[in-house]
């Protein structure tokens, strides 16, 4: 009598989740720090709503540069890319893990903070410092959530609160002034931070305006605008350009100043309306290089090698310091590389001088970037800055 | 008051590419029962097939081009999808549909990137005075094509044959097959259609706002409480419940709170439906319980 | 007879009307426990919407009361718990269940048949289930269905569908049983079967409400025969005279020639 | 007549347990030997197998179609999470899940009287409104950028830092869901659904509580759901609202249409295959969105019935050829 083998249907399962485990273990066996190269693990987006923000072609540059110029004390540099693919925690924390499986001398952090801080604390144990290319305050070593291994390259969300706040009192001289953003986590917080501040300086905010980062209509926001003597505008590429857009469109003609959101969304206006517009950002060769020779050097050699690709100050300064790190650290990865990184002083780099303070943040003088005929020129520099509070 | 005139005008506009959107739908209901999730993204493709157009020829041509090429993609969707899976319980059919929107959404990050861009205006540019203050003329055009659309679609369906014959196939599929209207042929036709209208919505909402590959999501969900409150098989009734939501969107943001602007359609399609179970207009298949 | 039994299914000025069309114009009738009351028709006299009417499917007017209880009209299911059961014209039995599977779904011991009882009260829903199969396979043998006991609806055959729906219908006892067209499609084995089956229920004291277009079959075993047309009662009366009935016979057989066949 | 029917069910739980004991060593397995990669990854797995066990059970069984899955599921996490500061983290698990399942039923309650095309909608919008309250909800779920450190699940078998630890916790989570869902699938229970699903009117002709039986399928489906985001703040140690999206109603749905539908095995196929695909397809690179909606499509169109549809159509073709000659096949008996 034959017997019906009743754990057949069982026989996928296991094969099927064999097939998971086998995919797993072939990256056991990465490659580790070996000795010749200095490994950096690069989180970046190929494929989901931020894909294609051409960081990739400023980390190879850096790395090519480094190595043309023969390398750290003979040891060339080598980039591993991991696509992150997407927005969410998770996927950050699985990029980072894939990262950390190949044993890297350092990582370059994503640049969404939810994603930053989902992998955080996964540093420590496996001795990795991290160059954080993310906004939030929560990844600062100080921070309940934070760790001495993280570094941060980008702008922090209380230091652009207080420069955009020092342009609209010392610069535009506003007394009347609308505020405007999305309500990410990140905007709202430089509002809040931008309101104190303006409060601090005597300038009257009118109105604070927000906006659903997905919205597809703007124009509540864009006619709130209306009177006021300077506006400024925190957010999302997308909805960004879109309530410039309407504003202008609604015959409302005051000057703006955006934060770094806006980098995406000036691409999407024409230059009649980026008249009387301006950008704060922390590192932006594009309008630095009129001034600054090692940024000038830095933007001919890019626009030839790459032309049309976006340029990202931040993800090449951040190779350039983990190099400076190593020399600082005569080669050694780990703990010593995190004291090298550390010891950064006056580090002149594309972005100006970096050097690393207290929370192991690295740039502190912000640049107004004028934005007026969609062309990028240098509205002045706002130094000196700690953070409001 | 001067923000509710603007306002206004701007819950009519968006109202009326949401009409555009919602009749698309209703068309596709009518002709193949099944709900096409993927409406949403075929605007978004309109919009990025006029912005392609418009780097080689003037707006105007470029608008004509892409509600052909729209036709033709509302079609091709129909034979690929709908007719293998016609005899599916509808609830497969309205997954196969973001099946496409998947694929369609991919396609564009693909073909054009993620970051989002901004179309020129095949209608005007700047703002107009009407009434004292300074509207959209992009807006103004929005509202005036789609009135002049639906009034084409209403005589189409009401006095022309073909017209005649979707409502009977929409009214009973066996018993019209049966009479002889070509069901395969007219399906083709309605879903090329609903494409064309998605193109249109496309190219008017397209210059208002930035186009990103992923917003074609967001639009359905507005739609979709259109189209639950008009009913899935009137076309007056959902083009009028998308502008009144449209209207209230923008007034209830403007007035009341704009963190919850994307959730006001929701609100009030859940609050209609818990009070009439079946949509506001006259039932379809009336569940009962 | 001892008490007066309560009638099974009592029917009062009962109306339909879809739109404009009135499908029942107000029909009565009642069918005591223990008898079997036929009912017939030319189609679209109404005979089908009166069932549907009954178990609240389709929007109605005026009374019904089953086993004595009034019933809530326009609400389905409310029948179902006062023991009335019904059958189709098109048998229904689900494709991807067994005869035993469908048999066993109308059952209506609920024991064991909630989610929290099958993952934590395992041992009562094991003993219903057995209680349910037992009945089931009982009542297919009932039927002579136990051939489909095994085989799922969707290979089942015409035959073998209409008596694993008959038997879903007795495995729940009912007091009620309207029977749609039961022997449509049945060879004459099968249906004398049917006979002695109803038969059987009716000495049960089942009231019976027979729906067919077999003339045989209800002279045979109905005790009592209404004819509808149009949503309206055109005649009841004991099989035997109905058919001698000249409206009746002109309603449904057209002129008849003298021999009265 | 000693039935046969009473053997399969002994048949029935020899496979169950085998199946179970199959699934517990291949999470062992990834456990002991897998790298921090395979782990967050396999966690993942994890998280998706309850999430499709439990909508399996709601779509493929019951036939009502959700979109609420990631508004659910993200109940689940930020209710864990808030819990979990106030009592210990498997009193929290109980309570997140609770409060999901009631949440599930307040949803199924105001909306039973919708047909189910309508309820497919309404769900949508109260997916889409669930997101938006959290993230407003400044003290759940800590807005835009998130909620951490989460403390993980551990029944105090295991070091809460340890990722492997946590994995294999989550592993078990999993696996109970799975002999619960298994359980489900083969109750007198899930054969009501069925009715309920395909024969609406005639089960309630025959008096079965359609309304009671679709609020119990969706209560279970909040159940899966509610347990599937506590696993999932539980192995990731930090959410964010941006983990919630449509996107994970999609990824859900492509897995139970994907594994087939019927038993419990679906889900954990259609789990099983469609978590590392974004991880096998980042060679595709930018071409993974598309890969995902076209494979819904071909799925949908070729394979109605799912990878287990195949199996079992694979299965009837192998016997009907590989029968002994001579062997009399008794109609329909089983041998």
């Amino acid at each position: 009598m034959r017997v019906r083998n009743p754990g057949a249907r069982h026989v996928v399962a296991l094969v099927s989740l064999c097939g998971l485990a086998a995919a797993g273990c072939g990256h056991l066996g990465g490659g580790g720090g070996s000795d010749d190269t200095i490994d950096i693990g690069a989180l970046v987006y190929q494929t989901g709503p931020l894909a294609q923000k051409g960081a990739t072609n400023n980390l190879t540059m850096a790395a090519d540069d480094i190595n043309a110029a023969g390398g750290v004390d003979g040891r060339k540099i080598k980039i591993k890319f991991y696509d992150i693919g997407g927005l969410t925690p998770q996927q950050g924390r699985t990029a980072a893990q894939r990262a950390l499986a190949d044993k890297p001398d350092a990582l370059i952090g994503p640049s969404v903070s939810a994603q930053t801080n989902a992998f955080l604390g996964l540093l420590p144990k496996a001795e990795v410092p991290l160059i954080n290319v993310s906004a939030q305050r929560e990844s600062d070593p100080g921070q309940p959530q934070g760790n001495p291994w993280t570094f941060r390259i980008y702008h922090r969300v209380d230091r652009m609160a207080e420069a955009i706040s020092r342009v609209m009192a010392e610069q535009l001289k506003a007394k009347n002034v609308v505020v405007t953003h999305s309500t990410d986590d990140t905007s709202t917080h430089v509002k809040d931070d931008v309101v104190k501040d303006l409060k601090a300086k005597q300038v009257k905010v009118m109105k604070i305006a927000s906006y659903t980062p997905e919205a597809t209509d703007l124009t509540n926001a864009a006619l709130a605008t209306r009177g006021a003597d300077a506006v400024v505008a925190l957010g999302y590429p997308q909805p960004l350009g879109l309530m410039v857009k309407q504003m202008r469109a609604n015959g409302i003609k005051s000057p703006i100043v955006f934060d770094p959101g806006a980098e995406a969304g000036v691409k999407l206006l024409s230059p009649s309306d980026l008249t009387n517009t301006s950008m704060v950002a922390a590192c932006r060769p594009q309008a630095t290089q009129g001034q600054d020779p090692v940024a000038k050097k830095f933007m001919d050699a890019y626009t030839s090698k790459y032309p049309g690709s976006y340029v990202n100050g931040y993800y090449y300064e951040a190779v350039q310091l983990i190099a400076q790190g190593m020399r600082n650290s005569k080669g050694e990865g780990g703990a010593k590389l995190r004291e090298g990184l550390a010891a950064i002083k006056g580090f002149k780099g594309i972005c100006g001088e970096s050097s690393a303070d207290a929370d192991q943040n690295f740039i502190h003088d912000y640049k107004v970037v004028k934005l007026d005929g969609g062309k990028e020129t240098l509205g002045g520099i706002v130094s000196g800055l700690t953070g409001a509070y | 008051m001067d923000r509710f005139i603007p306002l206004l005008f701007a819950g009519f506009s968006t109202g009326a590419v949401y009409a555009l959107v919602a009749s698309g739908i209703v068309l596709v209901h009518k002709a193949s029962g099944a709900v096409n999730f993927a409406q949403g993204d075929l605007l978004t493709l309109g919009a990025f097939v006029y912005l392609a157009f418009t780097g080689a020829m003037p707006p105007m041509a470029a608008v004509g081009l892409t509600i052909v090429v729209l036709f033709l993609a509302g079609g091709a969707i129909e034979r690929i999808v709908f007719v293998p899976l016609r005899d599916q319980p509808r609830l497969t059919v309205a997954v196969a549909t973001f099946g496409i929107a998947l694929a369609i959404q991919a396609g564009l990050t693909v073909w054009q990137g993620s970051d989002p861009q901004s179309v020129p205006s095949a209608f005007g540019h700047g703002s107009v005075d009407v009434f004292g203050t300074p509207l959209p003329v992009l807006s103004l055009w929005t509202i005036l094509i789609t009135a002049i659309v639906f009034a084409g679609m209403y005589a189409l369906f009401q006095f022309t044959q073909i017209g005649r014959m979707v409502r009977a196939l929409a009214a009973d599929r066996e018993v019209a097959v049966l009479y002889g209207v070509p069901a395969s042929g007219l399906n083709f036709l309605t879903f090329g259609l609903s494409g064309a209208l998605a193109a249109l919505g496309g190219v008017l909402l397209g210059p208002s706002i930035a186009i990103s590959p992923m917003m074609g999501f967001s639009i359905v969900l507005f739609v979709f409480a259109a189209v639950t409150i008009g009913g899935f098989d009137s076309m007056g009734g959902v083009a009028a419940s998308a502008v009144v939501l449209g209207v209230a969107q923008q007034l209830l943001t403007g007035y009341v709170s704009s963190a919850y602007t994307n959730a006001y359609p929701f609100l009030v399609m859940l609050a209609l439906l818990l009070v009439r179970p079946t949509g506001l207009a006259r039932p379809i298949a009336a569940e009962r319980f | 007879m001892n008490a007066p039994e309560v009638d099974a299914l009592e029917v009062k000025d009962v109306k339909v009307h879809f739109g404009g069309v009135y499908a029942l114009k107000g029909v009565s009738l009642t069918v005591p426990s223990g008898m079997c009351v036929g009912l017939t028709g030319p189609n679209g006299s109404g005979k089908s919407t009166l069932v549907n009417a009954v178990t609240g499917v389709v929007d109605a007017a005026g009374e019904v009361r089953a086993q004595g209880t009034p019933l809530q009209l326009s609400r389905p299911g409310r029948a179902a718990r006062l023991g009335l059961r019904r059958t189709y014209q098109t048998p229904r039995v689900h494709p991807k269940l067994t005869g035993i599977e469908n048999v066993c779904t109308g059952h209506r011991l609920m024991a064991g048949r909630s989610a929290s009882a099958a993952v934590f009260r395992r041992m009562r829903a094991g003993a219903a289930e057995r209680d349910r199969r037992r009945d089931a396979e009982a009542a297919l043998d009932r039927v002579g269905g136990s051939a489909a006991a095994d085989v799922t609806g969707a290979v089942m055959t015409y035959g073998q569908r209409r008596l694993v729906e008959l038997a879903r219908v007795l495995v729940a006892e009912p007091r009620v049983l309207l029977l749609d067209e039961p022997s449509a499609g049945l060879n004459d084995t099968e249906v004398t079967a049917l006979r002695t089956l109803i038969a059987d229920l009716a000495a049960e004291g089942v009231g019976v409400l027979l729906i067919d277009h077999r003339i045989s079959l209800l002279n045979e075993v109905c005790d009592r025969l209404v004819v509808l047309e149009e949503g309206l009662k055109l005649h009841e009366g004991e099989p035997a005279d109905v058919w001698r009935h000249d409206r009746v016979r002109a309603a449904y057989i057209g002129e008849l020639d003298d021999a009265g066949n | 007549m000693t039935s046969t029917r009473a053997s399969t069910g002994t048949r029935a739980n020899t496979a169950l347990g085998s199946g179970l004991v199959c699934y517990l060593v291949v999470g062992y397995v990834i456990a002991a030997g897998g790298d921090g990669y395979l782990l967050t990854v396999a966690s993942l797995a994890a998280v998706n197998v309850v999430l499709a066990v439990g909508f399996s059970i709601v779509y493929a069984q019951s036939g009502q179609f959700s979109f609420a899955t990631a508004g659910l599921a993200a109940a689940g996490a930020f209710g864990y999470a808030w819990f979990a500061k106030h009592m210990p983290a498997e009193i929290a698990l109980v309570a997140a899940v609770a409060a999901t399942t009631v949440l599930g039923l307040a949803i199924r309650l105001a909306t039973i009287r919708l047909s189910r095309l309508y309820f497919a909608i309404a769900s949508v919008a109260v997916g889409g409104l669930i997101t938006i309250v959290l993230v407003n909800w400044e003290s759940l779920s800590g807005g835009a950028s998130g909620v951490g450190p989460v403390p993980a699940v551990t029944f105090g078998m295991v070091d809460g830092e340890e990722l492997a630890g946590v994995f294999l916790i989550a592993w078990l989570l999993s696996a109970v869901a799975v002999a619960a869902g298994s359980l489900l699938y083969r109750s007198a229970w899930a054969r009501d659904l069925l009715v309920v699903k395909d024969l609406r009117h005639i089960g309630q002709n025959d008096g079965l509580p359609i309304r009671r039986l679709e609020l119990e399928a969706y209560a279970v489906h909040a159940a899966f759901t509610g347990l599937a985001g506590v696993m999932l703040a539980s192995t990731g140690t930090f959410i964010s609202i941006a983990s919630f999206d449509i996107s994970m109603a999609l990824q859900v749905l492509i897995m139970v249409v994907l594994g087939g539908s019927g038993r419990v095995l679906g889900p954990v196929i259609g789990a099983a295959v469609i978590t590392p695909l974004p991880e096998i397809l980042h060679g595709a690179g930018k071409w993974s969105g598309m890969v995902y909606g076209i494979t819904l499509l071909i799925v949908l169109v070729a394979l109605p019935d799912g990878v287990l549809g195949l199996w079992d159509r694979f299965r009837a073709w192998a016997r009907a050829r590989l029968v002994r000659p001579g062997t009399v096949r008794v109609e329909g008996g089983s041998p």
